[in-house]
């Protein structure tokens, strides 16, 4: 007998020669720790989401971007303990006031940071406020200061402040002050945990429609597709706008703001899952011709086990982009909606209300401060995005 | 600079004009470049202008002779315009110092050059309101927005009988509609017999205007014609203020009464002839709702800035005419106009008025920056003028602070509101005053009114508006709200939580600040109000179906010093206003102290404005308005941000801001 | 093809019908209608009408009619001829309001559309074939400012900008110069000036997604076995790029280019509304507060249309583009 | 040493290394080997042995970066006008050149292991093919090129070619792709094909066929063929000569015969051991021990010591074993065949 017959009939017995290794792929790279068999093992049994936390790590843009959004919402969650003042307070003399400075060199030379308490004078001439400093009393700034009293999450009474200058002392305003002369710091994260929460809740909840609605759509094909089909095609062809507008009108008036913006929030989120499920539909299409999914149907799974098991996996690095793509996207709609006068309103605190505010080309050329907030709407989408691009290559298992 | 070297070159066309005796015709407009290099020498020939001293010598002598503007003598010449004496009434309507504004407001009056155009800005669709108001032409007149010394306008003069029953009226004889067409007491007959008559085009007759004492319900006047240019109305009961309701109060316009009939006659079945008037209909996609033909065709003073209206004969000083570009509206001269200057010069000086249709507010104020707006008022704000000023140099205009119209922002509390404890509470003058002494008035002056406002020591008066918390607490405590919750809200007199819901429009950029400081300032007293900012539309709705238990808009009539009276209600007190308005059948039957406030109505309406009886009644009026507290004025005399190019003449330095618009006809582009 | 093309067409009409109904209906859900919304804004500006004058525009107007019958009166003034009814708050025909405003704003969308592909496209290939250098951090930290920064403040900023250095007024269309003067080339130049910053910002947003789709689609299309197949071939690498990878990396761009028009609407509303451009997004903001249903319905159902046309058109592409669909009914 | 006259390919100390995050990976080390005109070269080993990488550098397709050639020629012996030839160092030519593409795929044909993802899903078969021939055969026109695709197509074993020439790829099937892709390899007459696992992804029987067509087409065109597998036994049946590699170093290197008959690295006769026999019993069967090492460790002896079962501690595990040449013809990398082993 021949070798080649030999090895031929070996073959129909076992499939191929050498154990293979795992799902690595044939290019010779792979990422462990050196020297560590441990590590290598570990790698070798990871999971997939193992894997794409492991990459992600490795992000180092992401990795930044990531640490200050949980920052973000670390403050937001505790905006009361770390804002100096609530998002109501008004301090007489700061209306339009810039950012009070933070001073060290005092009387005495270099001492604790501190602030000064300062006048407001209408220029005749102007028309504009001039503040002037009362140099005569230093203001220090403490950490953990006890100031105005707030109820923490609406629960605990405390007066406890991550800093401040302390009550009855001048305000420490970093960002300056409003109109009616609140601090716009407080202000802004107060405002962070309206926008930054926003989003979620509704990306959420138009996603696992979107996934869901799609996946039927694209794997069963038939009736169940174009009935889909077309009322995606529906649903995306009309605009939002008259939609919000009739929305903010039919909900119940006694619900507060935000509640009543969380409600439409919602119920547009059942419009939303429309774009992303004619994606997972189309990538759903090319996919199921492809042998792995036949080879699944072939071995007996069911149909939502091949979608959501087999199928969805190939393609998670375009959802997660879509994902990332559409929290910030909330973000941005929020300011929007609060632009146009549909989303939120005063006296609710949110990025879009205080980016509304700054609306104003007196802000843009005189007080240029009254722009910060729309620096953390910018910053907030771009963080988001960069984790997003750094979850794409995380999940992207042919990414180097 | 553009404008200047305009002038300049009208300066020499007229000088061209008047030494070649008229034989050259070069339209000014058309032919810059030929005349630009003789431009220069020729401004120095205008005698220098400067706006503090009498600038009634600064006319230049060269178009001194000329009566009316250089295009329109163009016209003439070509003979496609009568001459002036014949567009002209036999007695036009004289401006002069102290005429359209008083002496006061602009003490130095001059007649001024023609030429110029004015660019202003409007943000409503198809409204132009400043625009409108430069339009406007009542019936009657007095200086500013003034109601005290009435004259005649577009009517000549008008006599009253001694119980104000009767009123006999003269038109203007040779007064011609903008097609030439004269205006004659048909025109007046048919308003009043033709379309006020009509129950198709008005199911409900005359307005209330036309009705005794100024009441919906009141029995209509009677209209007796006397010849071409005379009439009378007659009413069963005394209307003094019927003159008043004549002038611009209301903003009120000459359409009133007066309706080019030559032209509305061929929409109106009575009139037309019926082959016609059904081409009219079919092409209007109607079947035989001729009436709505009629309106649509029909435009009253305040459809003057709209597009559909292009064409349509007025009495106005400007002309609405097709634009060249979307958005953008174009006013030109009317030939016709009525009045003149003290010199005989035909007004209005200025030739063209073009407003830009702006989507955004804020951006108006990028193009006043740009010096790209000559004129504006509607779209300015208190907030911007510190950078109106840091520009107003480089951009050549200047920012006037004037009076308000109306008096910002009132907390208004619903009295008829659907809801027990509260009318029994907001019923309780006491819970009002409490909620008036614990608003820090200063705040709002400071922070919304950057100091430009007062305390409404008018409407509210020293005591209830003086800030003073204890006190504020004490009449809460009094009135049974004593208790408090966990949170320091105090509690409603019937122990349940208490709350106010605030719901505000966006009609004016003070009403948002507004209701978040009362929400802020009334927390303080422990009264808990929740603010809510609706749709404009949906704020209306709500008012009228009395659905809003609280809410800020403004008081209407600080102009017309018709003080705080009757109209309150509204908004204050839903329910009682419909009462009034339907004789008792409807709504909800007021209080006396309410009645009080009509009772007060009527008599000042039948008194005759500027009377010493009538300035009575107003002080009568006010008093009752600080006694009662119906609303809760916040501020009063409110200023407003003016905007007017630097060489803009008989731009008022006081008054009303808005009546510098009513007298747009005398403003003059000087050197 | 052409039955895929024909049924598709088919299922137009029932979506249509239901957009139509859904414009009118939907638009009149707050309280209210046009003649309220009229008295409250001669209010605003301090004419105050009576309720009899209320009673009687609304009866003239015809809203004392049930919705329904109005709703088949204007589909019937559509379908038979062309007439979208009346502008209340214009005071002239909806048509004549379209024919004045449409064809800007579908040029300043198609323009921005243009725009931002033509700077996305080729900064996303090269970002995808050059991943990880400078240019591509550069081009990818650009697309996401695009992407992150509110059209309508970027309007503003650059807006002042524009005044402060250029004394440049980049409200509405024209110059004051030019307002009132008939169509010229120097009014023509004025315009495109004007329309330059419009252009930018509706496109910016477009450009930054458009640069990290192109760029991630690419990069996974580059990946694939294919394109080293071609490269074995011993294509040159350009013709391999773009006859492959590229158009394959196109295909997730066509697929959502019926959606672009909403997108870019949108977009174009707030920096319209910014800039005064006299477009149809504006309109629609005003109708809608308005309650002008006419107006409001007939641009929804227009727009809409063109949405539902694009997204066939787009499908229609993909289904002639990838043979994996266009064979769909043969190979099973 | 062959005849330099059939020589068509020789690599010289080949050095790619591919430089990651986490390290530098030498996926190819020192490898030298000849290519013979007409005959077949079989490499054999596990994922990340460097086999893959080494054919990927005679193509000039190494993914780079990250993939970076330290050292090492390889010399491309080309006839000219079928008189002279010429011998080009492909190695110095830049990959995405002019030069090196008109070797690629004129000279040198390589199928993959994925027939479903080699073509493009939305060009036609036919397309794909043509274009190869469009780019290397002067002067054809469409029509020829068309025509010589269908004549090819046919040649491979596709039915109907003339129809199925526009077909697009997810019409064919697993095995039928495979033979487009040798037929769009062939299509310009190389003298090289490398084929790079190309029936992994079959069943067996198709495989069989595959082996067998690639056979009959070697003799017809007289193409060497440098055929890339981690199973030992299709490659016995096709190679004339056999090198086995393991993490990017050479281990072996001989006749098939000699590598089937007589194996002498310890990792070949392992690899061998764990197939079965037709004739022998299972209990033979032995799996190769512990994990393949990672890729980014550096060895410092023998990379297969801590798997191999005959190492020699502290020998095998201080420095690398050098290839020696055993007997002629068959090369060995293993200490038990030096001095230091025997000693």
């Amino acid at each position: 007998m021949s070798i080649q017959e030999q090895t031929k009939l070996a073959k129909g017995n076992l499939l191929g020669g050498i154990p293979a290794n795992g799902a690595v792929p044939d290019t010779g790279i792979s990422l462990v720790d050196e020297n560590k068999e441990a590590a290598d093992d570990r790698f070798y049994y990871a999971t997939q989401w193992q894997l794409i936390r492991w990459r992600f790590r490795r992000h180092k843009l992401a990795m930044i971007a990531l640490t200050l959004l949980l920052i973000l919402y670390f403050l937001a969650i505790f905006a009361e303990f770390f804002s100096p003042y609530t998002e109501q307070t008004r301090f007489d003399g700061y209306q339009q006031g810039p950012p009070v400075a933070i001073h060290i060199m005092g009387a005495q030379g270099l001492q604790r940071p501190f602030v000064y308490g300062r006048t407001k004078k209408l220029n005749q001439k102007t028309f504009k406020y001039d503040f002037t400093n009362d140099t005569t009393k230093v203001f220090p700034i403490r950490f953990f200061v006890r100031g105005e009293e707030y109820k923490f999450w609406g629960i605990w009474r405390t007066n406890l402040h991550f800093f401040g200058t302390g009550k009855g002392a001048p305000p420490i305003l970093l960002f300056g002050g409003d109109q009616l002369g609140r601090d716009l710091f407080s202000r802004t994260i107060y405002g962070s945990r309206v926008s930054l929460s926003i989003g979620l809740i509704g990306v959420a909840l138009s996603f696992i429609l979107g996934i869901v609605l799609g996946g039927l759509s694209g794997y069963l094909g038939g009736v169940v597709d174009e009935v889909i089909q077309r009322t995606i095609d529906f649903l995306i062809s009309i605009p939002q706008l008259p939609f919000w507008m009739a929305l903010s009108a039919a909900l119940p008036r006694e619900w507060p703001v935000i509640k009543t913006y969380f409600a439409i929030t919602l119920i547009l989120s059942v419009v939303g899952w429309a774009g992303l499920a004619r994606v997972v539909r189309g990538k759903l299409l090319a996919l199921r011709e492809e042998d792995y999914a036949l080879a699944a149907q072939a071995a007996g799974a069911s149909q939502p086990r091949i979608i959501f098991r087999h199928l969805l996996p190939g393609f998670t690095s375009h959802l997660i982009v879509s994902l990332t793509l559409a929290i910030p996207g909330a973000i941005l709609g929020e300011t929007a909606l609060s632009f146009l006068g549909l989303g939120m309103q005063p006296p609710a605190v949110s990025w879009g209300v205080l980016l509304k505010d700054a609306q104003d080309l007196v802000a843009i050329a005189q007080q240029p401060w009254r722009l910060i907030p729309a620096l953390f709407v910018i910053g907030a989408v771009l963080l988001f995005n960069f984790v997003g691009d750094g979850l794409r290559d995380a999940a992207d298992p042919y990414s180097a | 600079m553009r404008k200047v070297r305009f002038l300049s070159l009208l300066a020499v066309v007229v000088l061209l004009l008047a030494a070649c005796g008229g034989g050259e015709s070069a339209p000014a407009a058309e032919q810059p470049a030929a005349v630009e290099a003789t431009a220069a020498p020729a401004t120095g020939a205008v005698t220098e202008t400067t706006s503090t001293t009498d600038t009634a010598a600064a006319a230049p002598a060269a178009d001194a002779g000329a009566k009316e503007a250089p295009a329109l003598a163009e016209l003439v010449k070509a003979g496609k315009l009568p001459p002036l004496d014949e567009r002209l009434p036999k007695e036009p309507f004289v401006v002069g110092p102290g005429v359209l504004l008083s002496k006061e407001d602009l003490p130095n009056w001059t007649p001024g050059q023609y030429g110029g155009t004015i660019n202003t800005a409007h943000s409503v669709a198809d409204w132009a309101p400043d625009v409108f108001v430069m339009l406007n032409e009542p019936l009657l007149q007095a200086p500013g927005l003034s109601v005290q010394d009435i004259k005649g306008n577009v009517l000549k003069s008008f006599e009253v009988n001694a119980d104000n029953t009767e009123f006999t009226f003269h038109l203007r004889e040779g007064l011609k509609w903008s097609d030439g067409e004269p205006v004659t007491t048909a025109d007046v007959k048919f308003v009043y017999e033709n379309v006020y008559g009509n129950e198709k085009i008005s199911p409900t007759g005359p307005p209330a205007r036309f009705r005794n004492g100024f009441d919906p319900a009141g029995e209509p006047g009677k209209l007796a014609i006397t010849d071409d240019y005379n009439f009378k109305m007659t009413f069963t009961k005394p209307y003094g203020g019927f003159l008043r309701n004549l002038t611009i109060e209301g903003w009120n316009g000459y359409t009133e009464l007066i309706r080019p009939s030559h032209f509305l006659k061929q929409f109106h079945a009575d009139f037309a002839k019926a082959d016609e008037l059904k081409a009219l209909l079919a092409k209007a996609n109607l079947k035989d709702e001729w009436w709505q033909l009629y309106t649509q065709n029909d435009c009253q003073n305040w459809n003057d800035t709209a597009d559909r209206c292009i064409g349509f004969p007025t009495l106005n000083p400007w002309l609405s005419v097709k634009s060249q570009s979307t958005g953008v509206k174009t006013f030109e001269r009317n030939p016709y106009y009525w009045k003149v200057d003290t010199d005989g010069k035909q007004l209005p000086y200025v030739d063209k008025i073009v407003s830009v249709q702006v989507e955004d507010v804020e951006m108006v104020n990028q193009r006043v920056l740009t010096g790209d707006i000559d004129y504006l008022r509607e779209s300015t704000g208190l907030v911007k003028v510190p950078l109106y000023k840091e520009n107003e140099e480089k951009a050549g205009f200047n920012t006037v602070l004037l009076d308000m119209h109306v008096d910002a922002s009132a907390l208004f509390l619903n009295e008829t509101f659907k809801d027990e404890t509260w009318r029994k509470l907001v019923r309780d003058i006491r819970f009002r005053q409490a909620l008036s002494m614990a608003l820090n008035r200063q705040e709002f002056i400071d922070s919304i009114y950057y100091s430009f406002a007062a305390l409404p020591l008018t409407s509210v008066g020293d005591e209830n508006s003086k800030y003073d918390v204890a006190k504020a607490n004490a009449l809460l405590d009094e009135v049974g709200m004593k208790e408090k919750d966990a949170d320091g809200f105090r509690m409603g007199p019937d122990g349940k939580p208490f709350a106010i819901l605030l719901e505000h429009g966006a009609h004016a950029p003070d009403l948002q600040p507004s209701a978040e400081l009362v929400a802020a300032q009334l927390k303080e007293v422990g009264i808990k109000v929740n603010v809510k900012r609706i749709d404009s539309t949906l704020w209306g709705s709500r008012n009228t179906a009395n659905e809003l238990q609280a809410t800020v808009f403004w008081t209407h009539d600080q102009g017309w010093d018709s003080g705080y009276t009757g109209g309150i209600f509204d908004i204050t007190a839903p329910d009682w206003a419909l009462w009034h308005t339907s004789n008792g059948k409807k709504g909800e039957e007021p209080p006396a102290w309410a009645k009080q406030a009509w009772d007060l109505d009527v008599k000042r309406w039948s008194s005759v404005s500027g009377s010493d009886e009538y300035n009575k009644l107003k002080e009568e009026g006010y008093a009752w308005s600080r006694t009662n507290l119906p609303v809760i004025q916040i501020v009063e005399g409110v200023k407003y941000a003016m905007i007017a190019n630097k060489k803009l003449q008989n731009v008022p330095q006081a008054g009303f801001a808005i009546a510098a618009n009513f007298a747009g006809e005398q403003l003059w582009y000087g050197q | 093809m052409l039955a895929y093309i024909a049924r598709r067409l088919l299922m137009l009409i029932p979506i249509l019908v239901l957009i139509s109904m859904v414009s009118f209906f939907v638009i009149q859900l707050p309280p209210g209608d046009w003649v309220s919304t009229y008295i409250m804004n001669l209010r605003t500006s301090g004419i105050n009408l009576s309720d009899q004058e209320a009673d009687r525009l609304t009866a003239m107007y015809g809203f004392d009619q049930p919705e329904y019958v109005q709703y088949l009166k204007w589909m019937q003034g559509i379908l038979t001829k062309g007439d979208f009814g009346y502008s209340f708050q214009w005071g002239k025909p909806v048509n004549d309001l379209l024919r004045e405003r449409l064809p800007l704003t579908l040029a300043v969308s198609i323009f921005a559309l243009f725009v931002s592909w033509l700077i996305a496209i080729p900064i996303g290939i090269y970002s995808a074939t050059h991943p990880y250098s400078l240019v591509d951090y550069i081009a990818t930290f650009l697309g996401f400012i695009g992407l992150a920064t509110p059209g309508f403040l970027l309007a503003y900023i650059l807006a002042w900008i524009f005044f402060r250095y250029f004394n440049f007024s980049t409200m509405g269309l024209f110059s004051t110069a030019f307002l009132d003067s008939p169509w010229s080339w120097a009014k023509f130049a004025d315009m495109l000036k004007h329309l330059i910053l419009p252009i930018i910002i509706i496109g910016l947003p477009g450009a930054g997604s458009t640069i990290r789709v192109m760029r991630a689609n690419l990069m996974d299309e580059l990946k694939k076995q294919y394109v080293i197949t071609a490269r074995a071939k011993g294509l040159s690498e350009l013709t391999l790029l773009f006859k492959y990878p590229v158009r394959l990396a196109f295909n997730p761009l066509f697929s959502t280019i019926g959606w672009l028009l909403p997108a870019i609407f949108s977009g174009e509303v707030l920096v319209s509304i910014v800039l005064s451009l006299p477009s149809i997004g504006p309109l629609l903001l005003r109708a809608t507060l308005a309650q002008d249903m006419y107006l409001t319905g007939s641009i929804v159902l227009i727009l809409s249309t063109l949405t539902v046309l694009g997204s066939l058109i787009s499908d229609i592409y993909l289904a002639w583009s990838d043979p994996r669909i266009r064979y769909e009914g043969t190979s099973k | 040493m062959a005849n330099s006259q059939d020589v068509l390919v020789e690599v010289q100390d080949l050095q790619v290394h591919f430089h990651l995050h986490e390290g530098v990976v030498r996926a190819v080390d020192d490898v030298s080997f000849t290519i013979h005109q007409g005959q077949t070269l079989g490499v054999i080993g596990e994922s990340g042995s460097g086999k893959s990488v080494s054919a990927q550098s005679i193509m000039g397709i190494v993914p780079s970066p990250p993939a970076k050639q330290i050292g090492g020629k390889i010399f491309m012996h080309l006839s000219d006008n079928g008189t002279g030839y010429r011998v080009v160092n492909l190695s110095e030519l830049p990959p995405k050149g002019n030069e090196f593409r008109a070797i690629r795929g004129k000279e040198i044909g390589m199928i993959f292991q994925e027939p479903m993802t080699s073509f493009s899903p939305v060009h036609t078969i036919g397309d794909q093919i043509m274009e190869a021939i469009l780019l290397h055969i002067p002067n054809v026109s469409k029509k020829e090129a068309r025509e010589r695709t269908i004549e090819i197509l046919r040649r491979v074993g596709i039915p109907k070619a003339e129809r199925r020439v526009d077909n697009y790829s997810h019409q064919f099937s697993g095995g039928m792709r495979q033979r487009a892709m040798i037929a769009m390899a062939l299509s310009c007459n190389p003298k090289l094909l490398i084929a790079d696992e190309p029936t992994t992804a079959l069943d067996v029987t198709i495989e069989a066929q595959i082996l067998e067509l690639l056979k009959d087409l070697q003799q017809e065109f007289n193409m060497a063929i440098m055929y890339i597998s981690h199973d030992l036994a299709v490659v016995g049946g096709v190679a004339d000569e056999v090198m086995v590699m393991y993490l990017g170093l050479v281990m072996e290197h001989a006749s098939a015969e000699e590598v089937f008959e007589n194996p002498l690295h310890p990792y070949t006769q392992a690899l061998w051991r764990s197939i079965p026999k037709i004739d022998g019993d299972l209990s033979r069967l032995k799996p190769i021990s512990g994990t393949l090492p990672s890729p980014f460790a550096v060895h410092k002896g023998c990379p297969f010591f801590s798997r191999c079962d005959d190492r020699i501690v502290g020998v095998c595990d201080m420095a690398r074993p050098p290839l020696v040449e055993v007997k002629p013809g068959h090369k060995v990398r293993c200490y038990l065949y030096t001095e230091q082993g025997k000693g």
